[in-house]
């Protein structure tokens, strides 16, 4: 179970596109944890009352009376331009910033806003100006694209909304710059000047939206190799995006973050430093690698740790060594799991998948084909835009020991006897990083251990005839 | 455009695909962007539905944009037919797709040519009615349909049953306890010697729909869904209806009484009185609730009633009339049928409240302090935040309102299980009022002891607070899992990186 | 001596009257000093029992104790049977006048000289069995009475009914849930087409005691009553008895199974396979929650149950084996019958613990951190103060579980309320997690600003120190009085002087 | 409806005592609301199972986890005397004071330990030298006593332990006294000095448990009339008993203390002041003229203060007036409470009382009868130990429009039609002095009020035949 990032000649992935009927979350979903990540965030989502019944039902999160985000739902006379866009945006934001003052104001645009060609970024800078709070623009809507792209969007535009040195310096010359933030900063600087274990290296940006605990382990993980995280794009304040200049490195710790890789490429001339994700011991040692290599540090004890992890995470491998797991397609967390799965010696005849940057997703698809020849077995079809209806038939014929997939075919399917596990999971849990590998599992063999428990019960066919599955 | 933090009613297609979705063997197809196909995930999870739910999401994206959708939806559509041959196939657009105005009812006429279907557009405003108009409009239209081609063929059953028969109209799936309350009703119904001709549309197949007039009368429990259909029933089919929502034992006896004036109006000879008092009597159980002590000590006690029109209508009755508690307020969120709430609880409350504002309502309730909330989900957590307990009455749904057990709010049993809900709502507070009062005599201490204890180690500040990010439920065992960690290896100071050696070092055992 | 702060099971009388008050016309004299009658008060309240309680203590008093109690017993027992024409008194002491050692069997004789009722005195001993047992004991002495009794008479109905048919034994009041288990097993056995022949003790005559051998066998639910019963029926009278707790879907089909064994064995040819695979895969929907989505997210999490024997063992059981949950502890407070529960549970529990020191119990709970209890009032209140929120599942009894709506915990409508039970169990603590940890993000502010407003008045220290001691559920309102009181007149300061005053202005105003 | 405190020629009262069986709680009872109300103690209940759960059961309390009273449950060991008493309360004792700390430990003896004879007495002094706590012994045993009389055998052995003046002034003068009471005392001296509105008299002492809110509010009422309390028995905590010493005036506020007065008077050579008890505003007004007079002092403005009080009463007034209320006899509150309604209009055809003691209760006994003339109703039979089945036919032919009863006939007689409200309420609820009677009223008028709400439901009969009621 050694990685070797040398390349050797790894076999072709095979890619389809179906471009069919699927079922996935809408891109504003990612409201659901952005608010959460950014505390002096507040986001309006300027959409139809489809749009807000979607969030407050599928992401149950209906237990919070009163959250920092919500809705600007377009009536008729939004629709049929009775009204005037800014007059009315005006007054949403007066009435947030009056109830709550954030940092920030994140328009998130929906599919409505697309047709009716609302001219959200026309708008906002005149806006901002008046009511004296930053708004960022993002188009996360339903037509270009799905479910965890809608984070893409949001990051993608606040990575224009990153500091340059130049602008810091001027303000910090000015001593003008937010007090509150040199507080916070401070614990960071006293502790950057204490340890100096660092290898001198080019600033590097990591972005990606990761829950607390997660980006303090990465962050330990990478310090562990004397490599020093500048910054997070997004972090946990609007006012604390990270400086982000021409020439820094940056690397994405999401496989769903194509265009705010490409903003920062193109945009903030950043260099994009392309690695598999640090989803899986596998995926962590290879991340990690292949930052350490473009930075040029030599990275220590990491083939010790990963096995180390691997030791940790025998029992639950060996409940799912030999097993098939069929991806639908989700939350575009797909190829990563897969290699990591396969890593631990299942097998998965199908990848449906939203959406597949080839470029961006370049390394970690190489390592999958990778992984697939190292283990000896075949490799899987990667099936883009999926046709559901057509999976649940290959499903049906396949028979797979577990499929990862989106809420909808959940209950079905194991009223069928087919195990199943919610993709969605995967984008809540913490799966990033060598420690949190043991979660993934934890997740992945829970339907099994289940079945273990009520193996001898007789209760997998729950549908008294099997319909047209 | 509207700041809304919450709302109560779903948007005009949720209603439409809650009918089609009901009735057996009818798909339906939605023309709408990747995304707005939520209502699959809400039936499989909320209902926790054992089949695939018959709704297909014919995607609009920019490519389909750029070209126009016909080709696309009009495919989607005889592919369904071929594939899952429904009786009918509803297209329904969404909010957003309907801006497209495209000419969805030329692509149902196109459908039409290829497919064996049954093949329906709802008919419905998108920007003008909300879900629950959306379903008893949808409702309508489908019964209409069915009526109508039955009587271009001529076999529309118009004789009456030889027996008293009725119509349920109004069960419907990801309906608030529906599927209880038509057990109950069905139930009621037998115990009357009512036959149930048919039940609409749960599990109703279409080709039935022509049948719909051998039932002596139609009954529409909910007001929300149902009552367009019956108005329509008895404009052109002549079908009495009764709309009186048998919830309590004043408005169940109520009911009954307005079917037997039904039946014996059509020549049938029905009397229900005994029945009424011996169930109200002595079967069930709430009016003995009412009069027992239990119910004595909540005399004059302060609630709000927050719900759709049926329930909030409903509860606001039982607790004022049946059971002695003061009604401070009550409202709903059906604006459009406002009229008829405001004339239905007047009486029976200090002040009405009709808004979909959740903040507005909110600040009512902090405001008057009841003693309980009988509400939604929504008012449920304002109780939390404010100390008051609430027993939910009404949609919109959440998966505990699809309990496994038995649990009808109309009927008899339906009584004995508001009783319980309002007893518990109010005891559940009175409890955690004692133990505010009382705390201070108690020995917390004692029993938490075991967690608290103090520990020979030091935390640095880092992990500590990295510790504090842990929910409270695990913070004490991953507290103790790490310190034992470090004793075993003689660490002194609990760092970051001890934190996480040792939740490796744990996840390992298992 | 023990220092207890609370029991769970109660002392012998409180069995031995469950018993006698369950009979129908059956009269307990207690012969008690004053106030050991609370059982009436449990009865009436607890179970909004709406006749009086069967019961009347004959107060030992002082005088009663110097002159010895004989006399006033008797005459007791002899105005009874004069007053009530009951068909049985049973006599019973307490704790208390047990230690008297009194003659009661001769008081028993001499009383019956004068009585038309029979005269019982219940065999129990005070100190050495408790509420269980004794209950248990007195059944089956009543039982065994008359049977005897009729024995002698030679009209012991021994010929089997044509049908295959059932007694039900140990419905008793004051027992957790039974009235609501009775229907539903009542429900099971007409499913499997048996008759039931007798209830005991709920409701039944004693008079119809002599046909207890006509049925084909007994069937005792609850381990802790009707165990002894029905093994002196079996020895003497040669009837087969099933002690098979039909609780969850897997040991209420081995119950049934059982049932099946004894019916054919007996001569009947029943197959209940088909009954009991439809029940568990289509009807109950307890199996299909153990496979669903939301069974599945439950695997593996951590339980503690604890309660009597029977509700006890069922449940670590269903956890266990039905739904993949952990039970880290089982616990029983019947210690009487520890070795059972032992070895009922072993297999499905990381540890057992037989105890009936709620002290023990509470710290093993703090110890272990479970994410849901299943347990019974007692443990409810622990889980409160530790934020772990717990299903109750057993005795001892509170009015909360005497529920009006229909819940029983045995059958197939059982095995639906248990899975809401333990489904609500868990989500409920989830809720409150997500609530702590989130809750910083969120603004409780907003909702709550309508109470907490500042005002312009000054309270003194005295006035402020009794507001304090004001429920805080009023206190806000009880302000707002005060101040708009003292405004209104134009006081500055608020003391002790004008908050009373306030109250009184207030109060007059309705 | 003034009152003329001059005596007049009133009618004689009928008693009768049927010595039968009737139904009240057991004296230990108190301890549930003793405990709270004193609350640096610990209630040890020395009996047997049967005493236990009637406590947890009736009294409700079971919501608290670990309050601080528990028993002592007699095994067969300690009924067969094979065990030594004292070193078993001695091994409980020890566990309560490591647990616990309290500042005194009250052991209520029970019916049980009166018939095994077990020398509570005798052994507490020794025990009390070796654990270094005070304990205090009541035999609050159902063979003596009924319901609140358990309060009274409390009370009465607390008198006890009440300092002498002599006492404190030595301890006082040795800087020894407990610094914590002094503490505690400090705000009051200052207040005593400060307002020096008080006329001179003797020291007065009240005794009978009551909440706080009314301590307070029945103390301010003396203030007014410049009257001074110079402590209650019992006091928030055992340390600050109140000093009671020869000559002191004493007076109840309860009916039911009868054995402390008598206490007080003979053992302490107290002055007990006979009063009606300070229930309703006649009887708070009766009882603030009798302390006035007997010690000179001048009362002031009460006839208006009582005036303004049934004024704001007349609401609920009107609801009872011309109505019949049954007392069946549970808390010995029965002739203050009867007293009160038929000041209010009420009619009573019966009082039943567990005990009567005609000396202690003289005052209010003659303010009945009194009350009975001047409101020109039939005066009322007094039912000592009443026989419950007795009453019930009586009540069955009577017809009363409520029924003030225990809580074992209230659900039937309300099957039967027959309205009915909780006694113990009232032994619970805050019912003394002029602001309270509201709250009287609140609790009597609910059924009443409830059967308005319900009166057209015809859900009056709620049980098939009439049974032998």
């Amino acid at each position: 179970m050694t990685f070797t990032p040398e390349k050797t000649a790894t076999p072709e992935l095979n890619f389809e596109c179906e471009t069919g009927n699927y079922h996935t979350f809408c891109p504003i979903s990612c409201v659901a944890w952005l608010y959460q990540k950014i505390e002096d965030s507040f986001f309006l989502v300027i959409g139809t009352k489809t749009c807000g019944y979607f969030l407050q039902n599928a992401m149950g999160v209906m237990i919070f009376a009163e959250p920092r985000y919500a809705m600007a739902e377009l009536e008729e006379g939004d629709i049929s331009a009775q009204l005037n866009d800014y007059n009315e945006l005006k007054r949403l934001c007066d009435q947030i910033k009056r109830d709550r003052n954030p940092s920030v104001i994140v328009w998130i645009g929906t599919c409505t806003t697309e047709i009716i060609k609302m001219d959200l970024e026309g708008i906002a800078p005149q806006l901002e100006q008046e009511i004296g709070i930053p708004i960022v623009v993002a188009r996360a809507n339903g037509l270009d694209y799905a479910f965890t792209q809608g984070e893409d969007t949001v990051l993608a535009a606040m990575a224009n909304r990153c500091p340059k040195e130049a602008e810091v310096k001027q303000i910090e010359d000015k001593q003008e710059r937010n007090a509150i933030q040199k507080l916070l900063n401070f614990g960071k600087k006293q502790e950057e000047t204490v340890h100096n274990e660092y290898h001198e290296h080019p600033p590097l940006v990591l972005f990606g939206s990761l829950p607390d605990p997660v980006v303090t382990n990465l962050t330990l993980e990478l310090k562990k190799q004397g490599v020093k995280i500048d910054g997070w794009l997004p972090a946990k304040r609007y006012t604390e995006l990270p400086i982000i200049d021409e020439g820094y490195y940056v690397a994405g710790v999401n496989p769903f973050l194509s265009r705010t890789a490409t903003t920062l490429m193109r945009r903030r001339k950043c260099k994009l430093i392309g690695a598999p994700f640090p989803i899986g011991p596998d995926g962590t040692r290879a991340w990690i690698e292949k930052i350490c290599s473009v930075l040029g540090v030599e990275p220590q004890g990491l083939e010790e740790r990963e096995a180390k992890i691997w030791e940790n995470l025998q029992d639950y491998v060996d409940l799912i060594k030999g097993k098939s797991v069929f991806f639908m397609g989700d939350n575009l967390l797909e190829i990563s799991l897969a290699r990591f799965l396969i890593r631990c010696g299942m097998t998965v005849p199908e990848i449906g998948i939203p959406y597949m940057d080839k470029r961006y997703q370049k390394a970690e698809l190489e390592f999958l084909a990778q992984t697939c020849q190292e283990m000896g077995v075949s490799l899987p079809t990667i099936v883009e835009k999926p046709d559901n209806y057509n999976q649940l038939q290959r499903i049906k014929k396949i028979q797979p020991d577990l499929v990862i997939t989106g809420m909808a075919h959940a209950n079905p399917l194991e009223a069928r006897g087919i195990s199943t596990k919610w993709s969605v999971e995967f984008t809540f849990a913490q799966i990033h990083g060598f420690t949190n590998a043991r979660d993934i599992l934890e997740l992945v063999t829970r339907p099994l251990r289940r079945n273990n428990n009520l193996k001898d019960l007789g209760w997998s066919k729950l549908v008294k005839e099997e319909a047209t599955l | 455009m509207k700041l809304a933090y919450w709302m109560y009613a779903g948007p005009a297609h949720i209603g439409t695909l809650r009918i089609a979705s009901s009735f057996k063997n009818v798909h339906a197809i939605m023309h709408a962007p990747l995304g707005d196909d939520y209502f699959n995930v809400m039936r499989s999870m909320l209902e926790r539905e054992r089949d695939f739910t018959p709704v297909t999401a014919s995607v609009v994206d920019r490519n389909v944009l750029a070209r126009g959708s016909q080709e696309k939806v009009v495919d989607n559509i005889v592919r369904k037919d071929k594939e899952e041959k429904p009786d009918l196939i509803v297209l329904t657009p969404t909010c957003t797709s309907s801006i497209l105005q495209e000419d969805l009812e030329n692509f149902v006429q196109r459908a039409q040519l290829n497919s064996n279907s049954d093949v329906l557009l709802a008919d419905v405003n998108h920007y003008r009615v909300n879900e629950l108009q959306a379903g008893d409009r949808t409702l309508e239209q489908i019964i209409q349909f069915y009526l109508q081609k039955a009587q271009k063929k001529g076999d529309v059953v118009t004789e009456k049953t030889p027996h008293p028969s009725v119509n349920i109209i109004g069960i419907s799936t990801l309906g608030f306890h529906n599927n209880h309350d038509c057990t109950e009703l069905q139930r009621l119904m037998r115990d009357l010697g009512i036959e149930v001709n048919l039940i609409l549309p749960d599990s109703a197949s279409v080709h039935d729909l022509k049948k719909i007039p051998s039932a002596w009368f139609n009954l529409v429990p909910y007001r929300e869904l149902g009552l367009m259909s019956a108005r329509y029933l008895e404009e052109e089919w002549g079908m009495p209806y009764v709309d009186i929502t048998p919830m309590g034992v004043v408005e169940t006896a109520r009911c009954v009484r307005k079917i037997q004036q039904i039946l014996n109006g059509l020549g049938a000879n029905v009397d229900y009185e005994e029945f009424i008092e011996h169930q109200t009597l002595y079967v069930s159980q709430a009016a003995w609730f009412s009069r027992s002590i239990d119910c004595q000590n909540l005399t004059g006690k302060k609630a709000v009633v927050f719900g759709d029109n049926t329930h909030a209508v409903a509860m606001t009755k039982i607790l004022a009339r049946e059971m002695g508690i003061h009604v401070v307020l009550a409202g709903t969120y059906c604006k459009y049928d406002g009229d008829w709430f405001t004339q239905q609880v007047s009486e029976y409350c200090d002040r009405v409240l009709i808004s979909d504002d959740n903040g507005e309502i909110a600040d009512a309730i902090a405001k008057i302090e009841p003693a309980a909330i009988f509400g939604t989900q929504m008012e449920r957590h304002v109780g939390k935040r404010l100390n008051i307990p609430c027993g939910v009455i009404s949609a919109p749904i959440h998966i505990q309102n699809f309990p496994i057990g038995y649990k009808p709010f109309m009927g008899y049993e339906g009584t004995n299980q508001i009783a319980d809900l309002v007893y518990n709502s109010f005891t559940l507070g009175m409890e955690d009022h004692l133990l505010e009062i009382f705390g201070g005599h108690d020995t917390k201490e004692v029993i938490t002891k075991g967690i608290s204890a103090d520990s020979d180690l030091n935390w640095d500040t880092e992990a500590q607070k990295e510790l504090n990010k842990v929910p409270g439920f695990v913070r004490g065992k991953v507290k103790r899992n790490t310190e034992k960690f470090a004793r075993d290896r003689g660490f002194e100071k609990i760092t970051l990186e001890v934190l996480y050696a040792a939740k490796e070092a744990v996840s390992s055992v298992g």
